[in-house]
C-alpha cells in the first residue's frame, strides 16, 4: 500500500514538474500537456541507430528510471509512509544514485555517436566533479542524527531544521543534487549549444519518453532527498505531515528546475577545479562545524 | 542451516575461479586488472559469509572487507597509473609486447 | 532460511554470468559494464546475508570505480567497440587449468570442512553499523588509518606515473629527466 | 597493438589515441545557420578545426550579366539576410558614388540612423544565439524579444526601449559564471592578420569571448546614441541616376565589419562588382582559434567571432 502511495506521489510531482517547466518555457499552463507528449511520442517512430549496441541503448532510460524510482524508496514522506526504512537509508540514496553514471555511460556509448560517447563521457569528469559533494554533507547530516535512518534524520530535525543548523552543507548538496541531476548550469552531458542533445540526442520514441519521464523523477527524488535532509522532511505546523513533505519537495524541484535558466553552463575544467578546490574544502569544514556544534551545544 | 553458508562459498569459490582464469588467460594490462578483481570479489563473499554465519559477535570481519575493498580501489588507480606511463612509452599495454621489461 | 538460501543463489549466479560475460564479449565497455554489475551483484549478496552497511558501501563504490575502469579500457584496447571480434587471449588451456584448479580446492575445503555451528539471526542493521564504526574508530584505528594513508600515496603515485614528464631545458645541467 | 598505435598522432598529454572527425553541421544549435565546422575531436579537445560556409554567395563578378541597378541593389541586399540593410546601403553608395553623385546631408543622416539601427539588431541576434550556445535561457528570450522589438521601430518607440536595454547590459555585468565562461576563451592578439569591427575593436582590451561580449554592449548603446542623434531611420534607397557609367567604389561599417564594393556602371546598369567582407577573413581565424582547446571552449570561441556564413565569399 504504501508503495503505492509513494510512486504515485513520485510520479505525480514529476507530471507537476513537467507542467510547470512546460508553463515557464511555452508561457502557458497546460496541465494536459505531459501526458499528450507523452502519448505523441509513443507514436512516433523510434529510430536505432547503425550498428549500435543494443543492450545499452535499450537499458539506459529504463535503468535511470529505476534509479530514480529505488533512490525516492528510502525518502520518507511521512513518520510511516516510507517503503524500505534501511539501516542505512541515507547511504542508500547515494548508493542508488551512483547508478545515473552508468546509465548515461550506456546512453552515450550505445548509440554509436560522437555526440552521444562524448556527452557520456563528459558525466564521468563531472561525477568526479559532484560525487565527494554529496557524501560528505550526508555525513555531516547522520553525525547530527546520530544515525543513517532517514525517519531518525528527520526525527532530528524536529526543532530545528538543519538548513538553519548545517547551512553550509544545505549549499554544497544543492549544487551537487543539481549536478547529478545534471540539470541546467550543469548540463555538460546533454549541452544543447556544445554537443546538440549529447547523450539524448539519439534517442526518439517510446525511449525518450522514458527518458524524459526518468530526468524529472530523479529531479523529484534529489528534490525529496534535499527535504529529508535538509528541510525537516514532515515538519511543519498544521498540515498533515505527508503534504509537508509534498509541498517543500515540489518547491525546491521547482527552485532546481528554474535556478538554471539564469545561469550560463559552466565549463567542465571550472567545474572540476572548484568542487576540488573549494568544494571539499568547505565539506570537511561543515562537517568540523557540525561536530562541534554536537559536542559543545548539548 | 550450513546450505546458506555453502552456497555462499561456492559462489565465492566460483567467482574466485573466473578471476584465476581471467587473468592468466586475457592479454591485455587492464583485462588482467578486472580479472584480480573478480578474485578479491570472490574473497569479500567469503569474507562476509564467514563474518555472517560463523562469527557474528567480532566486527574485524567487516573491517577487513572494508580493507579489501580499499586495496581493490588502490590496485586499480595504481595498475591505470603503470597503463598510462607504458602506454605513452611504448603505445600498446599488450602484455606479449613486455618483453623488453624483463629484468 | 530457505528464501536466503534461495536469494543468495539468485545473485550468486548473477554475479558468476555477468563474471563469465567479462571475459566473454568482444566489446570492452560491455565487458567492464559486465564487471560492474557483477560486482553489484554480489552486493545484493552482502544485503541478502544482512550485512546492510557493506552491501550499500560495495554497491555504491563499485558503480563509479567500474565506470572508470570502463574508459580506460576504452583508451587502451585495440578495438574498444567490439565490432572486430578479435581474440584477445594466449595460453588459453593452461589458464582455464589454474582457474579450474583454485575453483577446485576452494570448493573442497568449503564442502568438506566442518564449519561448526551456524548462528542463525543476525544484529539489527543499524547496530551492526554502530559496531563496525566503534570497531573502525576502537580497536581497528590503526588499520583504518593505514588504508586511508594508503589510498592517498596510492593516488599521488599514481598521478606522478601518469604525469608526461616535461623535458627540462638542458642548459647544460646534467639532471636532464628522461 | 604496437603496430596498431604505431602510426597515430600523439595528443597533448603524449598518449597516442586515435582522432575523431566530427562535424558540427551547418544547423547545429547555437551556430548561424550554413557556417559547417568540421573538428578533429581528441576525447573532447579539438586539436584541429576548420570552418566552411555552405550559404556563401557562389556567384563571384565574373559570370554575372548585366542587370539593372535598382535589381542589384534588391539581389545583393536580399542575399545577406543578417544585414540586409547595411548591404542595401552599400550598394547605393556605390552606384551614387560611379553616377558621381554627391550625398545630400538629409538622406545620408537617415540611412546612417537605418545602419545603426540594424547594428543594435544584429548585436542583440548574436545575444540571443550566444545564450543559446551557452545554455542561458533567460537571455537567448530577452534578446530575442528585444530584436523583434527593435528591427523597425521609428524614434519615439526607441526612447520607451531605452531602460530595457540598459537593464540587459546591467544584468550581463551581474551573471555569475559568465565571466569564467568567457573569460580566456578564443584570445585573438592584435597583430593578428586582418581582423575587422567588433572583433579588431576587442582585440586591444584582451581580445577574448569576453572583450568582444563588452565591445558589442558598447557598440549597442553608442548605436543608440547616434540614431537619437540623427533624424527618423528610413531604409536606403537609390536616387536616380539616369543612364550614367561609370566606376564607384564604397566602404560601410556594417555590424560584423567594413564592407568593401567596388562596381563598374554602364548605361544605369551594373556590368560587373567587386564584394569584399569581413566574414570572409574572420572565417580564416577559426582554425588557429579552436587548436588546443576544450570542444565547449572551441565552439564559444568560434560563436564569439559572429560569423555570417552568407558574408563569407570564397
Amino acid at each position: 500500500m504504501t508503495v503505492a502511495i509513494v510512486l504515485l506521489t513520485l510520479f505525480g510531482s514529476a507530471w507537476l514538474l513537467a507542467v510547470i517547466e512546460g508553463w515557464t518555457v511555452t508561457g502557458r499552463l497546460q496541465p494536459a500537456a505531459p501526458l499528450l507528449s507523452g502519448l505523441a511520442h509513443l507514436g512516433r517512430e523510434s529510430i536505432v541507430p547503425r550498428s549500435p549496441d543494443r543492450v545499452f541503448f535499450e537499458a539506459a532510460p529504463v535503468l535511470l528510471l529505476v534509479v530514480a524510482v529505488l533512490g525516492a524508496a528510502v525518502l520518507p514522506l511521512a513518520p510511516d509512509l516510507v517503503i524500505a526504512d534501511l539501516g542505512t537509508g541515507a547511504l542508500f540514496i547515494n548508493a542508488a544514485l551512483a547508478y545515473v553514471l552508468v546509465a548515461l555511460i550506456m546512453a552515450g556509448w550505445g548509440p554509436n555517436g560522437a555526440y552521444a560517447m562524448i556527452g557520456g563521457w563528459r558525466f564521468l569528469g563531472q561525477l568526479i566533479a559532484y560525487s565527494m559533494l554529496i557524501v560528505m554533507p550526508i555525513t555531516a547530516v547522520a553525525m547530527r542524527a546520530e544515525s543513517l535512518v532517514n525517519t531518525a534524520i528527520v526525527g532530528s530535525q524536529a526543532d530545528l531544521w538543519n538548513i538553519v543548523y548545517q547551512p553550509l552543507g544545505f549549499v554544497l548538496f544543492y549544487i551537487a543534487a543539481m549536478a547529478l541531476a545534471f540539470r541546467s548550469p550543469f548540463d555538460l552531458p546533454t549541452a544543447e549549444g556544445e554537443l546538440a542533445g549529447g547523450v539524448d540526442a539519439e534517442y526518439t520514441g517510446v525511449r525518450l519518453a522514458v527518458l524524459r519521464l526518468a530526468r524529472l523523477t530523479l529531479v523529484v527524488t534529489l528534490a525529496a532527498a534535499t527535504t529529508v535532509f535538509y528541510l525537516g522532511g514532515w515538519h511543519g505546523p498544521l498540515l498533515p505531515p505527508w503534504a509537508w513533505s509534498l509541498i517543500k519537495t515540489l518547491a525546491v524541484a521547482v527552485s532546481m528546475l528554474l535556478a538554471g535558466g539564469y545561469l550560463p553552463r559552466i565549463r567542465e575544467a571550472d567545474l572540476m577545479r572548484w568542487c576540488w578546490t573549494l568544494g571539499i574544502p568547505l565539506a570537511l569544514l561543515n562537517i568540523v562545524i557540525v561536530g562541534l556544534l554536537i559536542l559543545v551545544v548539548p | 542451516m550450513t546450505a546458506v553458508l555453502i552456497v555462499a562459498l561456492l559462489t565465492g569459490a566460483i567467482l574466485f575461479g573466473i578471476g584465476v582464469y581471467g587473468a592468466l588467460s586475457q592479454t591485455n594490462l587492464v583485462m588482467i586488472m578486472m580479472g584480480v578483481e573478480l578474485m578479491l570479489a570472490g574473497a569479500m563473499v567469503n569474507l562476509v559469509a564467514f563474518w555472517r554465519f560463523l562469527h557474528p559477535k567480532s566486527y574485524s570481519g567487516q573491517m577487513f572487507v572494508l580493507v579489501v575493498m580499499t586495496v581493490m580501489a588502490v590496485e586499480m588507480a595504481v595498475g591505470f597509473g603503470v597503463a598510462i606511463a607504458r602506454f605513452r612509452a611504448i603505445g600498446s599495454v599488450e602484455m606479449e609486447e613486455a618483453e623488453d621489461l624483463k629484468g | 532460511m530457505g528464501a536466503q538460501a534461495f536469494f543468495l543463489a539468485v545473485f550468486g549466479l548473477a554475479a558468476i554470468g555477468f563474471g563469465v560475460a567479462v571475459f566473454r564479449t568482444s566489446s570492452m565497455v560491455r565487458s567492464a559494464l559486465a564487471l560492474l554489475f557483477s560486482q553489484t551483484a554480489v552486493g545484493c549478496m552482502f544485503l541478502v546475508m544482512q550485512t546492510e552497511f557493506l552491501g550499500v558501501l560495495q554497491i555504491m563504490m563499485m558503480a563509479t570505480e567500474m565506470s572508470i575502469m570502463a574508459i580506460f579500457m576504452v583508451m587502451f584496447m585495440m578495438d574498444p567497440g567490439g565490432l572486430g571480434g578479435m581474440d584477445m587471449t594466449h595460453q588459453k588451456r593452461f589458464s582455464i587449468g589454474a582457474g579450474v584448479v583454485a575453483a577446485g580446492a576452494a570448493i573442497a575445503v568449503a564442502l568438506l570442512a566442518d564449519w561448526g555451528p551456524v548462528t542463525v539471526q543476525a544484529p539489527a542493521a543499524a547496530m551492526q553499523t554502530r559496531e563496525l564504526g566503534h570497531e573502525l574508530l576502537g580497536r581497528s584505528m590503526l588499520i583504518f588509518e593505514t588504508a586511508g594513508v594508503t589510498i592517498l600515496t596510492a593516488m599521488i603515485a599514481a598521478t606522478a606515473v601518469a604525469i608526461p614528464v616535461q623535458r627540462l631545458a638542458d642548459n647544460g645541467d646534467k639532471e636532464v629527466s628522461e | 597493438m604496437i603496430e596498431v598505435t604505431k602510426d597515430l598522432s600523439r595528443s597533448a598529454d603524449g598518449l597516442q589515441m586515435d582522432w575523431l572527425e566530427v562535424p558540427f553541421g551547418p544547423v547545429f544549435p547555437g551556430l548561424p545557420g550554413g557556417l559547417k565546422l568540421t573538428f578533429t575531436l581528441d576525447g573532447d579537445g579539438v586539436t584541429g578545426g576548420q570552418a566552411t560556409s555552405l550559404a556563401g554567395m557562389t556567384t563571384e563578378g565574373e559570370d554575372f550579366e548585366e542587370v539593372d541597378a535598382g535589381t542589384f541593389i534588391d539581389h545583393l541586399a536580399s542575399a545577406m539576410p543578417l544585414a540586409p540593410v547595411s548591404y542595401r546601403l552599400l550598394a547605393c553608395l556605390a552606384i551614387e558614388q560611379a553616377a558621381g553623385l554627391n550625398d545630400d546631408p538629409a538622406t545620408t543622416q537617415a540611412r546612417n540612423a537605418a545602419l545603426e539601427r540594424e547594428r543594435i539588431a544584429s548585436h542583440l541576434g548574436w545575444l540571443a544565439q550566444v545564450g543559446r550556445q551557452l545554455g542561458f535561457a533567460w537571455l537567448t528570450h530577452r534578446a530575442s524579444t528585444l530584436q523583434l522589438q527593435f528591427r523597425d521601430a521609428n524614434r519615439n518607440r526607441f526612447v520607451e526601449l531605452e531602460p530595457a536595454l540598459r537593464a540587459l547590459g546591467t544584468r550581463l555585468g551581474r551573471t555569475p559564471l559568465l565571466k569564467a565562461r568567457l573569460k580566456g576563451i578564443g584570445v585573438l592578439s592584435t597583430e593578428s592578420s586582418d581582423l575587422r569591427g567588433p572583433v579588431a575593436r576587442a582585440a586591444n582590451e584582451g581580445g577574448d569571448a569576453w572583450a568582444r561580449l563588452w565591445q558589442r554592449l558598447a557598440e549597442i548603446s553608442a548605436s543608440f546614441d547616434l540614431i537619437k542623434g540623427a533624424g527618423e531611420p528610413e531604409l536606403p534607397s537609390l536616387r536616380d541616376i539616369g543612364g550614367v557609367s561609370g566606376t564607384g567604389e564604397a566602404t560601410v561599417d556594417t555590424p560584423r565589419g567594413e564592407a568593401n564594393l567596388r562596381l563598374k556602371l554602364a548605361r544605369g546598369h551594373v556590368k560587373s562588382y567587386k564584394l569584399d567582407t569581413a566574414c570572409s577573413h574572420h572565417i580564416g581565424l577559426v582554425e588557429k582559434l579552436v587548436e588546443g582547446r576544450e570542444l565547449g571552449d572551441a565552439l564559444v570561441a568560434v560563436g564569439s567571432l559572429d560569423l555570417s556564413p552568407w558574408e563569407v565569399i570564397p
